[in-house]
């Protein structure tokens, strides 16, 4: 349209759903964005689908008809929010994928793939334990993308090491809370026949670090989950966490700017940019820590 | 002795005219108007055409929802496990739907189906036992969640055929079918409320119960009746909504309950049963969208939405009480 | 069975949580009669009936109407065989207008989904309120009617069903006697149609008046029927109470009245009444008289600050208040008696001891906690000087028989000595014996100098109780008679007094 | 109003309503033991002395905010912001719970202020205008949702002192902290409610608020009280929920109203107001988390314990009601 090209004297208007602003990572993300974004000069429309992609589906609607420059999605569900890609991309408007994906293809997708995630975490499990031991599993809300995904990866990992065995696993609702209360139960019903717990994001590994404690049992039990929260790296550095998968917001945020200003302005933009995990552990937790 | 009471009646009849047929519901409306205007003002992008448009096509799942709450409340009852429906029928709705296997009428039917039976069974278990609707659909709401997964293997049920993506995505002459659909069922609910038998027993069952039994009504029936309907228009949604997004979420409808109820009640449906109407219901449902779209495009920030969100929807059911009040 | 019975029971038993509230009872209707059902509150008529009409089932027993099995069980059935009734709580629908509530589950013959003609229905309901001589807007929401109104929406009701046998369980109570006049002649036309009437009632002289057969129950036993011309009033309150029973009214005993209580001047209330005042002096009763709806209650209400008042002042001893709620009223010592007591009156959920000292509770308290055993005791000690039937101070009051909430409602407002006291309808749907003990009670309070302020529909309890008795029509005060002069010819001809500056009224 | 319509409503909840006072609470606590012993039967690990003392630790956090709950439906109210009060209650005292920052006393004492500014916000909102509790409620969850956000910035406040977190997570001669607090705040709102003026009003305004009115009673006052004292066992709760997670999360307590709530109806709090009784409330919470502990032992698949977790729930109270039943 008229305005986008060559960056006239109109500021960019990019508008962003976010899966929800109530997940520290999702923030982290949003945050980058925003410091990206008053950097270039761009404004930036926020909104919140609070986890409900046809509120995503909605929010992408208002974006096609306050005509901004371009969006970015950090997509609630891979099928779901789809819809919201088509749309976009009918009304000519350029769409980038934040974080996870969508089944139809966007523009352009910034992120990391959440199987590779949980593949790192249950390898690291599966290695520290020399691959034989009893896991439990924490899932997310069950039925959503990232705990779909996060179940895949654990999966294909656990299917390799075949004296590896899930115990047990149950959802944890994301919730530290919650977690603790599961890991609790499960320790009056299995107790030291647990070795490995992995939780599908930090809260409910460290919610699962809490109980293990109480019960006097962390030692024997390694606790791995994703996401790499500050509270998940001090746990990493004190010891009782034993290990998280490092996301890096600060890259997609940026990067999602960048690619979004580029399609918005016509100008040539990378498809696909694949910002890889990396394992923290005591070995390395130091150069994640901020300072 | 008939002399008497002529001045009396007078008044009588005006204090109460005012209050229950008349401006009462317009005091919402005016409320409702009031926010409109004020987005009107503050942003250029509220008052188009294909933003009016959204609005009411991000309402119409919210709003089938609460029509069919509505119904419920009137009785005196509630129904918690509307969200759950959506997902369950969604999912029914979503496995029936895949390209070149059905034609597209069978998802729809197995949708409703679905979210009939819900309902049937919810009222048989308010009606057959003693215990409280709260704690009933509660139960059903968790057991609906829990079938939903279970039907989904606890995954998205996606690749829906286009002409099943058309029900709730599509467009008749420029007009979104969801906007079709909800007037046709607004005007239905209205209509089974205000002018059928069952509709009236609805509002005797919910006024007083005795009362209502003593007169010969079935109670239990009419009961059935409510829960059942309730279940159909979440059946409903569920579809729509399944449509929409070209998936079958099982965890779909989460918390829709509330919001649903929260319209109800805005509207003016009374919590302890026996008063509430189809147009207030659906003013409720306007406000709660229009005040979420308009904080969207003044781009107020995530958290201070929640928090002018709260504040607007106390506000003007405020300001549509003292309207009562200052009528009265 | 003759030829004439319609209906008949046989042996019927009912208990509630292990009391027996009918214990083999036997009743035999005829067409055509007014059959009067007597008994003291908690005897068991109400029960009675509401198995009759299908709202409660037996645990046995046989009823046969029209020669056939009528133990369905179910109302709706039993109604459209030809049996209405009027009950005792006005069963309605407070949202719904008059003419949807006489015609609430008869709207249309055939299912739940067929059309409503409300404009059909409300026409009809007029006409039927026309006939009947009573002025109700078939149109108005009944939870905008005064209890009197309702009353007579229930008798509309029961008599539109073309019924063959009409209960009526106390239809007039909030009745006036003008109301009371109508009722009789819709029954005089429907029994001589060959209706056959149940009629209960605690009025007295409303049995002499138009019953044919009375048949007497007492503790849930059937004592006995007699043809209503072989009794006498002492005759049947012996076979009711099982005793006979003194003088209804105390013995004026001539104490002087002391300084002025309260004191109303010009008080005015836009539209409901206007240009009212009097004084009451501790130790006297004033009865206000008047017809339905000539405001009596609306003064009440105003006085004990539960509506606005628009003009006029409101004087305690002499001094100047101003009252906007009823904890202003309470604090200058008013208490107020509703004549609704299910929806003024007590708290159903909760028990005789707890309904007899909420009113006083901080009197039963040190600090925040209440002291069991004292308040179990003024409980106690309240319900015997009331006579309240109940199965101990721990029933709920939900399970009472309506004359005996009546008496905790009074007993409530008693135990927090008010100085004034406003008694609205204070013996509605109370039994004759209970009748006495509350004249008795209110006459022990007017002695310990509690101003009292007595309205009633019942002019020989206005005439019985009273010192002084004003008398409005038409929200306005048309005379103020001493005891000397009022008579019952006096007061119906100032309660039916037209005020010339109101002008011509009616069509 | 005049007339007595609303005492008549409550008439047809009797059924529901002889649990009050007497035998029926025994039906619930059959109920519950039922199922301890079935679990018993069915898993050796059920019936040991540190799993239960486990289950009433994890109960002990939904339990303290049904009996706040319990004090509002008790009056005929609704808190619907109990949640969102357990997150800004710990949000604001973790903000305090800095090592070396204030002595404990002080992140206690703010945050219990939150909570109590919080729920005395409630009750002025709901007793100075017409707004239905349900509305005013639901509209502060969103404002609290909010506000907690805001405060936190979206994320989790960590690193507190050990001393704080020892509140909700040490132990006292082998007894969890918990345990204690959740024994004394059970007696306390027992007391307030079976044996101070206060309590009894409580049950007069919600069995008939104008026969409460008539009364003398301050209908107003034991309405603020009773949403004071609902914020304050919140605030208790959302200290004693970041304590044992050694975080103030913005988003704890998202769904807890609805837990509290189910508790307090599963124990025979009427919803229509009127009666309830604290250990009604103790005993449905604990068959909350009896359940959901049982289920977790018998490691019963996630989608089957939503489905057998609702079955559950109804069972038990209609066993209640059939209970009720043979003895009314
Ligand atoms: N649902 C109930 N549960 C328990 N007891 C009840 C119930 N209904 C009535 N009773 C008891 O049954 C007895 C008979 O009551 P009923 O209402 O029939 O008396 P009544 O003769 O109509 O009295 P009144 O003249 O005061 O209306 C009373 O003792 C009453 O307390
Ligand atoms: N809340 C109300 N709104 C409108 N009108 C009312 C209201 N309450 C009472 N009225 C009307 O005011 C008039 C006066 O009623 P009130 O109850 O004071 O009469 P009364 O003299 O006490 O007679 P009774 O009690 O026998 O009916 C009645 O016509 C009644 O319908
Ligand atoms: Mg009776
Ligand atoms: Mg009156």
């Amino acid at each position: 349209s008229e305005k986008g090209a060559g960056g006239g004297s109109k500021k960019l208007v990019v508008g962003v759903t976010m899966l929800s602003m109530q997940n520290e990572f999702i923030v982290n993300v949003h945050d980058e964005m925003a410091k990206k974004a008053e950097a270039e000069g761009v404004d930036l429309i926020t909104v919140d689908a609070e986890r409900s992609p046809l509120k995503q589906v909605e929010q992408v609607e208002s974006f096609i008809a306050q005509k901004v420059d371009a969006i970015i999605m950090n997509p609630c569900e891979v099928e779901a929010s789809s819809p919201a890609v088509t749309k976009a991309l009918a009304a000519g408007i350029p769409i980038i994928n934040v974080n996870s994906e969508t089944s139809t293809k966007p523009s352009a997708f910034v992120g990391s793939d959440d199987v590779e995630s949980a593949r790192i975490a249950m390898k690291f499990i599966a290695e520290k334990l020399g691959g034989k031991g009893n896991v439990v599993m924490m899932h997310g809300y069950m039925g959503q993308a990232a705990q779909i995904k996060r179940e895949q990866g654990a999966r294909e990992i656990l299917k390799q090491y075949p004296n590896l065995k899930l115990l047990a696993q149950q959802t944890g609702e994301w919730d530290r809370a919650k977690a603790m209360s599961l890991m609790e139960n499960w320790i009056q019903s299995y107790g030291p026949q647990i070795n490995a717990v992995f939780a599908h994001n930090d809260e409910m590994g460290l919610g699962a670090v809490k109980a293990l404690e109480d019960a006097g049992l962390k030692s024997k039990v390694i606790v791995v989950s994703i996401d790499a929260i500050p509270d998940a790296l001090q746990a990493v550095k004190k010891g009782t966490l034993d290990a998280t998968v490092f996301q890096n917001a600060e890259q997609q945020g940026s990067k999602a700017i960048e690619t979004a200003l580029k399609a918005a302005k016509r100008q040539a933009f990378e498809k696909q940019t694949l910002i890889p995990f990396q394992l923290v552990t005591t070995a390395n937790v130091a150069t994640f820590l901020k300072p | 002795m008939k002399n008497g009471f002529t001045t009396s009646f007078n008044q009588v009849s005006t204090s109460y005219k005012t209050r229950v047929q008349g401006i009462g519901k317009y005091g919402l409306l005016a409320a409702f108007l009031l926010i409109c205007i004020a987005l009107s003002v503050l942003t250029p992008r509220f008052l188009t055409v294909q933003n009016l448009m959204i609005i009411v096509t991000q309402v119409s799942i919210n709003a089938l929802l609460a029509f069919g709450v509505t119904f419920v409340i009137i009785t005196g009852g509630i129904d918690l496990s509307i969200g759950s429906m959506v997902a369950v029928t969604g999912v029914v709705a979503a496995s029936f739907a895949h390209p070149d296997t059905f034609p597209v009428a069978v998802p729809l039917l197995m949708g409703l189906l679905a979210g009939v039976a819900f309902g049937a069974f919810n009222g048989f278990v308010v009606t057959r036992s003693n215990v409280p609707p709260f704690i009933v659909t509660l139960g059903t709401m968790t057991i609906g969640r829990g079938l939903a997964l279970i039907l989904s293997n606890g995954r998205p049920v996606s690749n829906l055929s286009d002409s099943f993506n058309f029900i709730g995505g599509g467009k008749v002459l420029g007009v979104p079918t969801l906007i079709i659909l909800l007037i046709v069922a607004f005007i239905s609910c209205t209509i089974v409320l205000r002018k059928t038998v069952l509709g009236r027993y609805m509002y005797a069952v919910g006024g007083n119960e005795q009362a209502a039994r003593a007169s010969g009504i079935r109670v239990g029936a009419v009961k059935m009746a409510v829960y059942t309907l309730c279940g159909g228009l979440a059946a409903l949604a569920g579809i729509l909504l399944t449509s929409r997004i070209t998936t079958g979420q099982p965890n779909a409808g989460a918390g829709f309950e509330l919001d649903a109820i929260a319209a109800a009640i805005i509207g003016g449906t009374s919590t302890s049963g026996g008063s509430g109407t189809m147009t207030g219901t659906l003013i409720g449902a306007l406000l709660i969208g229009v005040i979420s779209n308009g904080l969207d495009l003044l781009n107020v920030t995530s958290y201070y939405q929640q928090v002018v969100m709260g504040i607007i929807i106390i506000g003007a059911v405020v300001l549509d009480s003292l309207h009562n009040k200052t009528n009265a | 069975m003759t030829s004439d019975t319609i209906l008949q029971v046989r042996g019927l038993t009912k208990t509630f949580s292990g009391v027996k509230a009918l214990d083999d009872v036997q009743l035999t209707i005829r067409k055509g009669e007014v059959h009067a059902l007597m008994g003291e509150n908690g005897a068991g008529k109400s029960t009675l009936m509401k198995i009759l009409i299908g709202l409660l089932t037996p645990d046995s027993g046989e009823i046969l109407f029209e020669g056939n099995d009528l133990t369905t069980g179910n109302v709706g059935d039993v109604l459209k065989r030809g049996i209405s009734m009027i009950h005792q709580e006005m069963l309605m629908i407070p949202e719904l207008t008059v003419a949807q509530n006489i015609f609430l589950g008869r709207e249309r013959s055939g299912g739940l989904l067929r059309w409503l003609d409300d404009r059909r229905l409300t026409e009809k309901a007029g006409a039927l309120l026309e006939q009947m001589g009573v002025a109700i807007r078939p149109d108005m929401p009944v939870k905008y009617l005064s209890v009197a109104q309702m009353q007579m929406v229930e008798i509309a009701r029961a008599i539109s069903n073309n019924a063959s046998v009409i209960i009526m369980d106390e239809p007039t109570s909030a009745l006036a006697d003008a109301e009371v006049a109508t009722l009789f002649r819709i029954i005089g036309e429907l029994t001589r149609q060959g209706v056959a009437i149940i009629y209960i009632s605690h009025k007295m002289d409303e049995i002499f008046t138009i019953a044919d057969t009375v048949t007497v129950l007492r503790d849930g036993k059937y004592i006995a029927t007699r043809p209503a011309a072989e009794l006498d009033i002492d005759t049947l309150i012996a076979l009711m109470v099982g005793r006979k029973l003194d003088s209804l009214f105390p013995v004026p005993d001539g104490v002087p009245a002391g300084e002025v209580m309260l004191s109303v001047d010009g008080l005015g209330r836009r539209g409901v009444f206007a240009d009212i005042s009097f004084e009451v002096r501790a130790g006297e009763v004033l009865g206000i008289a008047g017809l339905m709806g000539a405001g009596r209650t609306e003064i009440a209400r105003a006085i004990f600050g539960l509506d606005r008042i628009s003009q006029g002042e409101i004087r305690i001893r002499g001094k100047r208040v101003v009252i906007h709620s009823p904890q202003d009223a309470i604090g200058h010592g008013i208490g107020y008696v509703s004549e609704d007591r299910k929806g003024w009156g007590f708290i159903p959920g909760m028990s005789v001891r707890e309904n007899l000292t909420l009113a006083s509770l901080r009197k039963w308290s040190s600090g925040p906690f209440i002291r069991d055993k004292q308040e179990r005791d003024v409980a106690t000690a309240m319900m015997g000087e009331l006579n309240v039937k109940a199965t101990g101070p721990d029933q709920l009051v939900t399970y009472l028989s309506g004359g005996n909430q009546q008496k905790v409602v009074i007993g409530n407002r008693l135990l927090a000595q008010p100085a004034i006291l406003i008694l609205d309808e204070p013996t509605r749907g109370i039994d004759i014996g209970a009748k006495a003990e509350i004249y008795r009670l209110i006459h022990q309070w007017q002695q310990r100098g509690v101003a009292i302020i007595m309205i009633s529909s019942e002019l020989p309890e206005i005439l019985g109780m009273s010192d002084r008795i004003m008398v409005l029509a038409q929200g306005k005060q048309t005379t103020m008679l001493s005891r000397h002069e009022a008579s019952q010819e006096t007061i119906m001809r100032y309660a039916m007094h037209r005020d010339r500056d109101t002008g011509p009224t009616g069509e």
